[in-house]
C-alpha cells in the first residue's frame, strides 16, 4: 500500500498539479491547490523517511522503484525545498514578470513547470533503474531550462541556452557509460534486467572487466559531472544560476544541481573496493579543482548570486573531494550535499529578497539599515553556508576534513574553502552593512518571502544543534 | 552546575534578542551573564579547593564531555572575575554610548552572552570536536560584536580582517584536530585519544602538528607576526568588547596552547623555543609599536602584543626547559606559574584599561589622544582608575603587573644551563626588560595626554555613572590586591602547574618559590636574609606617606600655570599625542618604516600591512583572474567537454 | 659584631649616605664647575641650603594641576629610599638581600623616573610637558643600557643578585666587561643627571626649568632630591663594581665609596663645562652609542673577558 | 542469408555521407532534409539488424526511432525554420575547408574508436554501428562547437541523438521498452525546447547568432 502510494499516488498527484496549473486560471484557488498537494507530497516524503528512518525499505514493481535511505535523503529534501519555493515564488514571481514585462497570467506555466520539476525529481530519487535515473536526471534539466530562461531577456535565454546545450551533450556521456555496463552484465547474465537496476548491478559489477567498468564509470563521472557543476565542466553553472529568478536559482543550486551527485552517489555506493579505488586519485583532482577555481573566481565578483554560483562549484567540489575518501567520506559528502542543498536555497532566497526589494543584486550597501530582518537573513545564510556553528555545515565541513585525515590535502581543503569563505563573506558584509547608499527601496518585501529564508534557516540551526538523525542516515547511505 | 551556567547564558540570549523590548532585553542579557559569571567565579573556586568537576552530556562519536580540571579551573576564576566585571559594564556603557542603532541592542544582547558562553566552552570541552565548535561560535559572535559600529568602512575592514583572521586559525586547529582524530580508533574526539593517537604518529608529522598548532594559537592570541587583526579589531569594538577580547579571549588560545603541548603532545624543545622566539618578537614590536599611537585604543592593543608577547616567553621558555630535561621541572614549572601569573594580572589591568577608554569614549565622543586631555579634572574617579591600570601595566613595584613581570624575569633569569637554549632565554629576559621600559613610555603617554594637560574637546563636567565606574573599581582593587599578596595567587597557580608538569608537586613549587623568589611569598619564619614582598608594599607606602607629610606644604596658593609670561588660550597649545616622543620615533623609524612626523590618524603599523596584508591580498586578486576562463562563449564550453571526452575515450583505448 | 647587625647598620649607613651626600655632591659639583668659569661659586653646601630654604616656602599650585602632580616627587622619593636600602653601598650586602635584586633596583630606579614625568605632566604647563617628553625619551635609551649594562655584570659574575655579585667581585680580578658596563652606568648616571650636554628637560633657557617649572616649595625639594638620588645610586653601583674590594667593612666601605663617588663627580664637573647643550635628537642619537656599547658589554661578559 | 555487416556498411557510409551534408551545408533547410535521410537510414540500420541478426528487440527500436526521428523531429525544425524565415545560418566559425578536413579526422577517430575500444559486442555489423555513432557524436559536437546558428546547434543535437541511439540500440538493445521510450522522450522533448528557445532568441536578439550572445561571462 504504502510503496503504490508512494510511486503512483504521489506522482499522479503531481502530475495532476502540472495540469491543473497549466489549465486553470493563475488565481488564488491555483495557488491554494497547488500549495496542498505540495504539502501533501512534502507529508508523504516526511512519512516515507520516518519508515525508512526505522529501518524499513519501500520496494515497487519488482524493484524497480526503491526507497532506501539515500532516497529517502534526497526525496525530503526535494520536497522541503519546493515547498518553500512555491511558498515564496507566489509574492517573487508577480514582481519578476511586472519587472520583465511579461504577463501576469503566463505565471501559470511558471508554476507547471516547477511542480513538473518536482515530479521529475520525486520519480528520480525514488527509482532504482539505472536507465531511469539517467532519463530523470536529463529530465529536469529540461523542465528547468524554460523556467532559467524565464524573464526572457536576452541575458536570461543566453544562460538557459548554455545550460540546456551543456547539460544535454554532456549527460549522453553518462548515458554511454550506464549502457556500457549494462551491455556487460547482460552479455555475462543474460538476464535483461540485471544490469538495469542498481540493486543487481552492484552484485554483477565485480564481474565485468576492472578497465572496462572504470572505463565506464568515468563517463557516467563525467556526464553527471556536467550535472553537478564540477570542474572542468561547470560552465553552465554560475550563467543560468544568476540569470534564473531566484527560487528557480535555489531550486537549481540544491536539488537540481545535487541530482547529479545524487546519480554519482547511487553508482559509487554499489561498488566495491577494488574499482572504488582507482577513482579516489579522480575525485582528489576534480575536487580541488573545484574548490579552488570556485572560491577564488568569487573574488571581485559584483553580482550577488553569481558569487553564490561559484560558491557552489567550491561545495561541490567538497563533495567531489570527500568521495576520494571511503566510506567516512561518501557520507559526510551526502550529508554535505544535503546541508548544501538546505542552506544554498535559503541563501539564494534570502538573496532574492534583496533583488526584489532593491530591483538589483550588485552595490548594494546598508541593507540591515533599510530592514534587519531581511539583512540578518542574508548574512546568516551566508555564514551558516560557510561552515559555522550552530548551523548544520559545520558538521559536514569537518567531517570530510575528518575523513581525508591526511595534513596537507585537509590544509589544502582547508585553504579552497578558507579563500571563498573570505570572498563571500566580505561581499555580504558589504552588502548588508556599512552606511546606507540606496535608499530607494522599491518594493516592500511581503512577508512569506521573509519567512521562507528564515524558516529553512531555523531548519539547518536544528539540524545543527541536532544533527544525529541526519548523521545516522548518511551513514546507512554508505556500503559497509 | 556547568550546565546550569551555559544554559543561563543562552537564556540570556534568548532573551535578550527576542524580548518585546529592546533596552530591557539587553538589561536582562546582561544580568543573566552576570549570574552566569558568578556562577562560574563560584564553580571554579569550588574547583581549585578540590572538587574537579567532570560532567557528560549527548551520546556517540560527538559526546561533549565538560571537565573542569585545575588549569581549567583557574582560567574559569579568571574568566568569572572579568565576566563578572564586563557584564555589569556592559548594562549601561552600549546603553549610554550607543543609543541611535537600530537593532544593534538586541545584537549585542545576543552576541555578548554567548561570546562569553563559548570563551567558557573553549576552556571546558575535553572533545576535539566541540572545541572547533566553540572557537567557531566564538570567532563569530566575537566578530558580530567587533563590527557593531558598522556603518565605518574601517570598523568593517577591522572586523574582516579579524574574521578572516581567526577563521585561519580555525582551519589550521581543524586540521590539527582532524587529523588525530582520524588516527583514533574507533574513532573519537575525546583529548585523551587524540593524546594516545598524537603519540602513535610518525615523529615528523608530529612535529608538523604541533607546530600548526602553535601557529593557530599565535593568530588568536596575536603573537607577532600574526598580530596584524588585533590592532584593528581592539579599537574597532565598542570598549567592553575590547576588554573582553584583549582581557579573555586571547587567553583562551593561551590555555588550549598550554593545555595541548602538556597533555596532548609530547614536550618538544623546539615547539618550547618555537613560542619563546614568538613571545620574545611580540614584546619588540608591540611595544615599540605602542609609542607612536595616538588613538588610545590602537595603543592598548599594541600593548596587548607586547603583554601576550610576556606570556609566551614565560610559558615557552617553561616548555623548553621541561622538554630539555626532566630533572629541571621545578624551573619550568615556576617559568609557567610566572607567565599565568601575568596571565591573570593582565586580563584585570588590561581590560580595566579598555573600560576606562570606554569611559573616556563615553564622555568625549573620540579616541583621539592629540585632542584628549585633562580629563583628570573632569572625571576625578575614571582618571584614579586609569592611573592604577597604568600602574599595573607598566609594572611599578606594589601593583600586580609588577609581582608577574619580575617573576618572569628572575625565573628566566636563573633557568639552568642548556646549551644556547638559556642564551635565547636570557636574551628574551634582557629584550622583555626593555620592553618594560618602553611599556612605561607608552602608558605614561596614554595617561598624561588623556586625564591631564589640557583638552581640545569640550568636556561637561562629572563623571560617567557609577553603574560603569564601580565594575572598574572592583577590577582596580584586584590589581592591587594581587600586586601586594602575589603568594595568594601563586598558591592557586601553583594547583594547575603541579598538574601540568607531574613531577612537581604544588609543595615543591612553594619550596622552590621561597627559595628563588623570596619576595614574592610570606615565609613562614622570616630571616633577615629573606624578606617577603608585604614588607616592600609596606615600606613603600610608608616611605611615601611620611615623605607626603614632610612635602605638604606650609601654605598654598593656586595660580595660573606660568608660560613664559605669554598669555595663551590654554585649549590652544595642547601638546599633540602624536608628537610626543618624535625624536625617539624618529630615531628607530626605520622598524617602523613610516615618515615622522606624520598624518593624524596613524594606520596600525604600515609595515605589517605591507608585509602580512596586501601581498595576500594582492595575491588573491591575482588568483581571482582564474575567473576568467569563463570566457562566456557556449562554442567554448562545449570544445572542452569534447576535448575532455576524446581524452577519456582515447586514454582508454590505448589503455 | 654579627654579620645580621653589620648588615643592618650598613643598610642604614647606606640610605643614609644617599640621602644626604648627593646634593653635597651638586655643590662640588657648581663649586668646580664656577671655577672653571673663573667664577668663586656658591658655597658647596649651598644645594643643601637651597633644599632647605625650599622646605620653608609657600607651595604655588597651578590651577591646571592634577593630583599625579601633587604626589608624584613624594612617591618617587619612596622608590628611590628602597632602591637605597637595597643596593650595597658600603657594605657588600644589605637587609634586603634576595635573587634577582637588581632587576627590582633596575625597576625601583626607572619607577622614580615614570613618577616624575608623570608629576610633570600633571602639572597642565606646556614647558612640562616639553621637559618631560624629553626627559622619557633620554630614559628609554638610558634604560636600555642600564638594563644591558647590569646583564652584563651579571653575567660575568655569574649571579642576579648584588650580594653574591659583590661576594664574588671582591674574590676576584675585575674583567673588562664589568668595567665597561660600569663606565656605561657612569654614564647614564651623567645623562639622568640632566647635566650638559643632556641638559634638555630642564633646559633654563629654552623651556625656562621644562619638567620642574611649576614646582616649588617642598615638592621641588623632594624633585631635586630625587633627581640626585638617581644619579648617586647607579654612580654607587658602578664604583662598587670597579673598585669592591672595600666592601668587606662597612666604615671601610663608607670612606672609600664616599672617595671613588667623589672623584665621579668631579670628572662630571670638569666634564660639564666643555659641552654646549645637544639638541634633542642629537641627544637621543648620540645615546645610541651607549646603546651599543652596553650590547658590546653584554657580548664581552658572553665570551668570558 | 546476406552477412549482416554487408549490408550495414553501405548504409553506415550513406549516414557518414549525410553527417557530412548535415554539418556542412550552410543552407538550414537541406541541412534539415539531410537529418530526415538520415534518420531514415538508422530506421533501415535497425530493421536490417532485426531481420538478419535476427533480434526481435528492433522493430520495437525501428518503430520508435521512425516515429521521433523521421516523423517528429524534423517535422519541428522544418516548422521552426519556416517560421524564423531562416534561410541561410548564421556565419560559421571555421573555414569550411579545414571545417571538412576535421570532419574526416572525426571521422577517423570515431571509426577507428568503434573498431577497438573493448565492447561487449562480437558481431562485427554492431562494430561497425559502434564506428558510426561515435562519428555521428563527434561531428554532432563539433558542429555545435564550430557553428554559431542556435537551429544549427539545434540540428547538430539531433544528430547527436541519432549516434547515440545508435550505441543505445547497440549494447543495450535488450532493455525493456521504457527505456528507449524515456530516453527518445528526452530527445524530442529537449530538442523542442531549444528550437523554442531559437525562436525565443530570435525575437528577443533579433538574430539566431550564440556567438554574439556573450555577455555572460566571469
Amino acid at each position: 500500500m504504502i510503496a503504490e502510494i508512494t510511486t503512483i499516488v504521489i506522482p499522479l498527484i503531481l502530475l495532476l498539479g502540472t495540469i491543473l496549473s497549466y489549465f486553470t486560471r493563475y488565481d488564488g484557488k491555483t495557488k491554494a491547490s497547488l500549495t496542498l498537494i505540495y504539502l501533501i507530497v512534502v507529508c508523504w516524503s516526511i512519512y516515507v523517511t520516518y519508515l525508512v528512518y526505522t529501518g524499513n525499505v519501500i520496494v515497487a514493481f519488482g524493484e524497480e522503484f526503491r526507497v532506501d535511505s539515500l532516497s529517502a535523503l534526497y526525496l525530503i529534501l526535494v520536497s522541503s525545498i519546493f515547498m518553500m519555493c512555491l511558498l515564496y515564488s507566489y509574492d517573487y514571481m508577480e514582481q519578476y514578470v511586472e519587472n520583465f514585462g511579461l504577463n501576469k497570467a503566463t505565471l501559470k506555466s511558471y508554476y507547471s513547470m516547477l511542480t513538473i520539476t518536482f515530479l521529475t525529481l520525486y520519480v528520480m530519487s525514488i527509482s532504482n533503474n539505472a536507465f531511469i535515473l539517467w532519463v530523470f536526471v536529463e529530465a529536469t534539466t529540461l523542465t528547468t531550462v524554460l523556467l532559467v530562461g524565464y524573464g526572457r531577456s536576452e541575458n536570461s535565454l543566453e544562460a538557459s541556452w548554455k545550460y540546456i546545450l551543456l547539460c544535454v551533450v554532456g549527460l549522453t556521456s553518462a548515458l554511454y557509460g550506464t549502457s556500457l555496463i549494462y551491455s556487460y552484465i547482460f552479455n555475462v547474465t543474460g538476464d535483461p534486467y540485471k544490469g538495469l537496476l542498481f540493486t543487481s548491478i552492484g552484485k554483477y559489477i565485480s564481474s565485468v572487466e576492472y578497465e572496462t567498468s572504470t572505463f565506464a564509470l568515468l563517463m557516467i563521472v563525467i556526464g553527471y559531472g556536467v550535472k553537478a557543476g564540477i570542474v572542468p565542466v561547470h560552465w553552465w553553472l554560475p550563467d543560468a544560476y544568476s540569470e534564473a529568478p531566484s527560487p528557480i536559482s535555489a531550486v537549481l543550486s540544491s536539488v537540481v544541481t545535487g541530482c547529479g551527485f545524487y546519480a554519482i552517489f547511487r553508482w559509487f555506493t554499489i561498488l566495491s573496493p577494488p574499482i572504488y579505488d582507482s577513482f579516489k586519485p579522480v575525485f582528489l583532482a576534480i575536487g580541488i579543482a573545484s574548490i579552488f577555481i570556485g572560491s577564488l573566481s568569487i573574488i571581485g565578483q559584483t553580482d550577488l548570486k553569481r558569487a553564490l554560483a561559484y560558491s557552489s562549484i567550491t561545495n561541490m567540489g567538497v563533495i567531489a573531494l570527500a568521495m576520494a575518501y571511503p566510506p567516512l567520506g561518501i557520507a559526510y559528502a551526502i550529508m554535505h550535499l544535503f546541508n548544501h542543498s538546505l542552506l544554498k536555497a535559503t541563501t539564494f532566497l534570502a538573496t532574492g529578497n534583496l533583488e526584489h526589494v532593491y530591483g538589483r543584486r550588485n552595490s548594494l550597501h546598508g541593507v540591515i539599515a533599510d530592514s534587519p530582518v531581511l539583512g540578518f537573513t542574508a548574512i546568516a545564510s551566508v555564514i551558516a553556508l560557510e561552515g559555522s556553528p550552530p548551523f548544520s555545515m559545520f558538521y559536514s565541513v569537518l567531517g570530510v576534513a575528518l575523513a581525508i585525515g591526511d595534513i596537507a590535502i585537509t590544509l589544502i581543503y582547508l585553504i579552497g574553502l578558507f579563500i571563498g569563505f573570505i570572498a563571500l563573506t566580505y561581499m555580504f558584509i558589504e552588502t548588508i552593512w556599512g552606511e546606507k547608499v540606496n535608499r530607494n527601496m522599491k518594493n516592500k518585501c511581503p512577508r512569506l518571502m521573509v519567512l521562507t529564508p528564515l524558516l529553512l534557516l531555523t531548519l539547518t540551526a536544528i539540524l545543527g544543534l541536532y544533527i544525529s538523525p541526519l548523521a545516522n542516515m548518511c551513514w546507512r547511505c554508505v556500503p559497509r | 552546575m556547568l550546565e546550569i551556567i551555559f544554559a543561563l547564558f543562552t537564556l540570556a540570549a534568548l532573551l535578550g534578542a527576542f524580548s518585546p523590548s529592546k533596552r530591557w532585553g539587553h538589561r536582562i542579557s546582561c544580568m543573566l551573564s552576570l549570574f552566569a559569571s558568578l556562577l562560574l567565579l563560584d564553580v571554579s573556586i569550588q574547583a581549585l579547593e578540590g572538587s574537579p568537576i567532570t560532567l557528560k552530556l549527548l551520546q556517540g562519536i560527538i559526546v561533549l564531555p565538560l571537565e573542569m580540571d585545575m588549569l581549567s579551573a583557574f582560567f574559569s576564576m579568571v574568566f568569572g572575575i572579568v565576566f563578572t566585571i564586563v557584564s555589569l559594564y556592559s548594562l549601561k556603557y552600549i546603553e549610554e554610548g550607543y543609543t541611535d542603532r537600530g537593532s544593534g541592542l538586541r545584537i549585542h544582547a545576543l552576541c555578548l552572552p554567548i561570546f562569553m558562553a563559548s570563551m567558557v566552552a573553549v576552556i571546558l570541552v575535553r572533545s576535539g570536536f566541540w572545541l572547533i565548535f566553540a572557537w567557531e561560535l566564538m570567532s563569530l559572535s566575537s566578530f558580530i560584536l567587533v563590527v557593531y559600529e558598522h556603518k565605518r568602512q574601517d570598523v568593517r575592514n577591522a572586523g574582516l580582517i579579524y574574521f578572516a583572521m581567526s577563521h585561519a586559525a580555525a582551519a589550521l586547529l581543524i586540521v590539527v584536530v582532524l587529523t588525530l582524530a582520524s588516527h583514533t580508533s574507533p574513532l573519537s574526539f575525546l583529548y585523551s585519544s587524540l593524546s594516545s593517537a598524537y603519540k602513535s604518529l610518525d615523529p615528523h608529522v608530529a612535529m608538523c602538528l604541533a607546530i600548526l598548532f602553535t601557529i593557530a594559537m599565535g593568530i588568536k592570541s596575536g603573537v607577532v607576526p600574526l598580530h596584524f587583526w588585533l590592532p584593528r579589531a581592539h579599537p574597532a569594538a565598542p570598549s567592553n568588547i575590547s576588554a573582553l577580547l584583549s582581557g579573555i579571549m586571547v587567553k583562551t588560545s593561551i590555555f588550549l596552547l598550554l593545555y595541548f603541548t602538556t597533555k596532548i603532545f609530547y614536550p618538544a624543545i623546539e615547539i618550547g623555543a618555537l613560542i619563546l622566539v614568538l613571545g620574545i618578537l611580540s614584546i619588540l614590536i608591540g611595544c615599540l609599536y605602542a609609542v607612536p599611537q595616538n588613538d588610545c585604543k590602537v595603543l592598548l592593543a599594541y600593548s596587548t602584543i607586547g603583554h601576550i608577547g610576556y606570556i609566551w616567553l614565560a610559558l615557552g621558555a617553561g616548555l623548553m626547559i621541561y622538554a630539555y630535561s626532566g630533572q629541571f621541572a621545578l624551573y619550568a614549572s615556576l617559568l609557567i606559574s610566572a607567565g599565568l601569573f601575568h596571565l591573570m594580572n593582565h586580563a584585570f589591568f588590561k581590560s580595566l584599561l579598555f573600560m576606562v577608554t570606554g569611559n573616556v569614549i563615553l564622555k568625549t565622543e573620540t579616541r583621539d589622544m592629540d585632542i584628549l586631555g585633562g580629563l583628570g579634572k573632569a572625571m576625578p574617579f575614571t582618571s584614579f582608575i586609569a592611573m592604577i591600570g597604568i600602574l599595573s601595566l607598566i609594572g611599578l613595584p606594589i601593583f600586580n603587573g609588577f609581582a608577574s613581570k619580575w617573576m618572569i624575569y628572575v625565573t628566566g633569569i636563573s633557568s639552568p644551563a642548556m646549551d644556547h637554549l638559556t642564551m635565547l632565554i636570557h636574551l628574551g629576559v634582557a629584550l622583555a626588560l626593555f620592553g618594560g621600559t618602553l611599556t612605561a613610555i607608552y602608558s605614561i603617554k596614554f595617561y598624561s595626554e588623556i586625564f591631564t594637560g589640557q583638552s581640545r574637546v569640550k568636556v561637561a563636567k562629572g563623571d560617567v555613572s557609577p553603574i560603569i565606574t564601580v565594575p572598574e573599581a572592583v577590577l582596580a582593587i584586584a590589581c592591587i590586591v594581587f600586586g601586594i599578596f602575589p603568594g595568594a595567587a601563586l598558591s592557586v597557580i601553583f594547583k594547575p602547574v603541579s598538574t601540568l608538569i607531574p613531577e612537581i608537586s604544588v609543595y615543591t613549587l612553594a619550596e622552590g618559590v621561597k627559595f628563588y623568589l623570596s619576595l614574592l611569598v610570606i615565609p613562614s619564619t622570616m630571616p633577615l636574609t629573606s624578606v617577603c614582598f608585604t614588607l616592600l608594599a609596606v615600606f613603600i607606602p610608608i616611605a611615601f606617606g611620611i615623605l607626603y607629610a614632610l612635602a605638604h606644604p606650609l601654605k598654598t596658593r593656586v595660580e595660573a600655570p606660568w608660560l613664559g609670561g605669554y598669555k595663551f588660550d590654554i585649549h590652544e597649545i595642547k601638546f599633540p599625542a602624536s608628537s610626543l616622543y618624535a625624536g625617539f620615533e624618529k630615531l628607530v623609524s626605520p622598524l617602523y618604516r613610516v615618515k615622522f612626523p606624520t598624518v593624524k590618524v596613524r594606520y596600525p603599523e604600515p609595515n605589517a600591512d605591507k608585509v602580512l596584508v596586501s601581498p595576500w591580498v594582492k595575491l588573491g586578486a591575482f588568483l581571482g583572474e582564474v575567473k576568467r576562463i569563463q570566457v562566456g562563449r557556449v562554442q567554448v564550453y562545449v570544445g572542452v567537454l569534447f576535448i575532455l571526452l576524446i581524452i577519456v575515450l582515447v586514454a582508454r583505448v590505448l589503455g | 659584631m654579627s654579620v645580621e647587625i653589620i648588615t643592618i647598620v650598613s643598610t642604614i649607613l647606606g640610605i643614609a649616605v644617599t640621602v644626604l651626600l648627593p646634593p653635597l655632591y651638586d655643590g662640588i659639583h657648581r663649586k668646580i664647575r664656577a671655577r672653571i668659569h673663573c667664577r668663586v661659586g656658591p658655597p658647596i653646601m649651598q644645594t643643601w641650603y637651597d633644599i632647605l630654604k625650599l622646605m620653608v616656602k609657600q607651595d604655588v599650585i597651578p590651577e591646571t594641576a592634577s593630583k599625579t602632580f601633587l604626589y608624584a616627587p613624594s612617591i618617587s622619593l619612596a622608590y628611590l629610599l628602597l632602591a637605597a636600602a637595597m643596593i650595597p653601598i658600603v657594605y657588600w650586602r644589605t637587609v634586603f638581600d634576595f635573587t634577582c635584586d637588581i632587576i627590582l633596583v633596575i625597576y625601583l630606579l626607572s619607577s622614580a623616573t615614570v613618577f616624575l614625568t608623570l608629576g610633570s605632566l600633571g602639572s597642565g604647563n606646556i614647558f612640562a610637558v616639553e621637559g618631560a617628553r624629553r626627559e622619557l625619551m633620554i630614559a628609554i635609551l638610558t634604560e636600555l643600557t642600564v638594563i644591558f649594562s647590569f646583564i652584563a655584570i651579571a653575567i660575568r659574575f655569574n649571579a642576579i643578585k648584588f650580594s653574591s655579585i659583590f661576594f664574588q667581585a671582591m674574590e676576584t680580578y675585575p674583567a673588562i666587561s664589568s668595567i665597561v658596563a660600569s663606565l656605561l652606568l657612569i654614564s647614564c648616571a651623567y645623562i639622568e643627571g640632566f647635566k650638559l650636554p643632556f641638559e634638555l628637560p630642564e633646559a633654563e633657557p629654552e623651556i625656562a626649568g621644562g619638567s620642574v617649572i611649576e614646582y616649588s616649595g617642598r615638592r621641588l625639594a623632594l624633585f631635586k632630591l630625587s633627581i640626585f638620588m638617581k644619579q648617586f645610586l647607579l654612580i654607587a653601583i658602578a664604583v662598587n663594581v670597579i673598585e669592591p674590594w672595600s666592601l668587606s667593612n662597612p666604615m671601610l666601605g663608607l670612606i672609600i665609596t664616599i672617595v671613588k663617588v667623589s672623584i665621579v663627580y668631579i670628572v662630571f664637573a670638569i666634564w660639564e663645562p666643555l659641552f654646549g647643550r645637544f639638541r634633542v635628537y642629537e641627544a637621543l642619537r648620540s645615546l645610541l652609542i651607549l646603546c651599543a656599547l652596553s650590547i658590546i658589554a653584554v657580548i664581552l661578559s658572553l665570551i668570558g673577558v | 542469408m546476406v552477412a549482416l555487416e554487408h549490408v550495414i556498411t553501405p548504409i553506415a557510409a550513406c549516414m557518414i555521407l549525410t553527417a557530412f551534408l548535415i554539418v556542412e551545408l550552410r543552407r538550414l533547410k537541406y541541412s534539415a532534409y539531410s537529418y530526415i535521410v538520415q534518420s531514415t537510414l538508422l530506421v533501415s540500420i535497425f530493421l536490417s539488424i532485426a531481420v538478419l541478426a535476427p533480434e526481435p528487440h528492433f522493430y520495437a527500436w525501428s518503430i520508435s526511432a521512425f516515429i521521433t526521428k523521421v516523423v517528429i523531429v524534423p517535422w519541428l525544425i522544418i516548422h521552426t525554420i519556416n517560421k524564423l524565415k531562416a534561410e541561410e545560418e548564421e556565419e560559421p566559425m571555421v573555414p569550411p575547408i579545414l571545417s571538412i578536413l576535421i570532419d574526416i579526422a572525426l571521422i577517423a577517430i570515431g571509426f577507428w574508436l568503434g573498431s577497438t575500444l573493448p565492447l561487449p559486442i562480437t558481431e562485427p555489423g554492431f562494430k561497425i554501428c559502434m564506428g558510426v555513432s561515435f562519428s555521428l557524436f563527434f561531428m554532432g559536437i563539433y558542429g555545435m562547437t564550430g557553428r554559431s546558428c542556435a537551429i544549427k546547434q539545434t540540428i547538430c543535437l539531433c544528430h547527436i541523438e541519432n549516434g547515440i541511439h545508435l550505441m543505445l540500440a547497440v549494447l543495450a538493445y535488450a532493455s525493456p521498452v521504457t527505456v528507449d521510450i524515456g530516453i527518445l522522450t528526452d530527445a524530442v522533448v529537449a530538442i523542442a525546447i531549444m528550437l523554442y528557445l531559437s525562436t525565443l532568441i530570435k525575437k528577443v536578439t533579433g538574430s539566431l547568432s550564440i556567438y554574439r550572445m556573450s555577455s555572460l561571462r566571469w
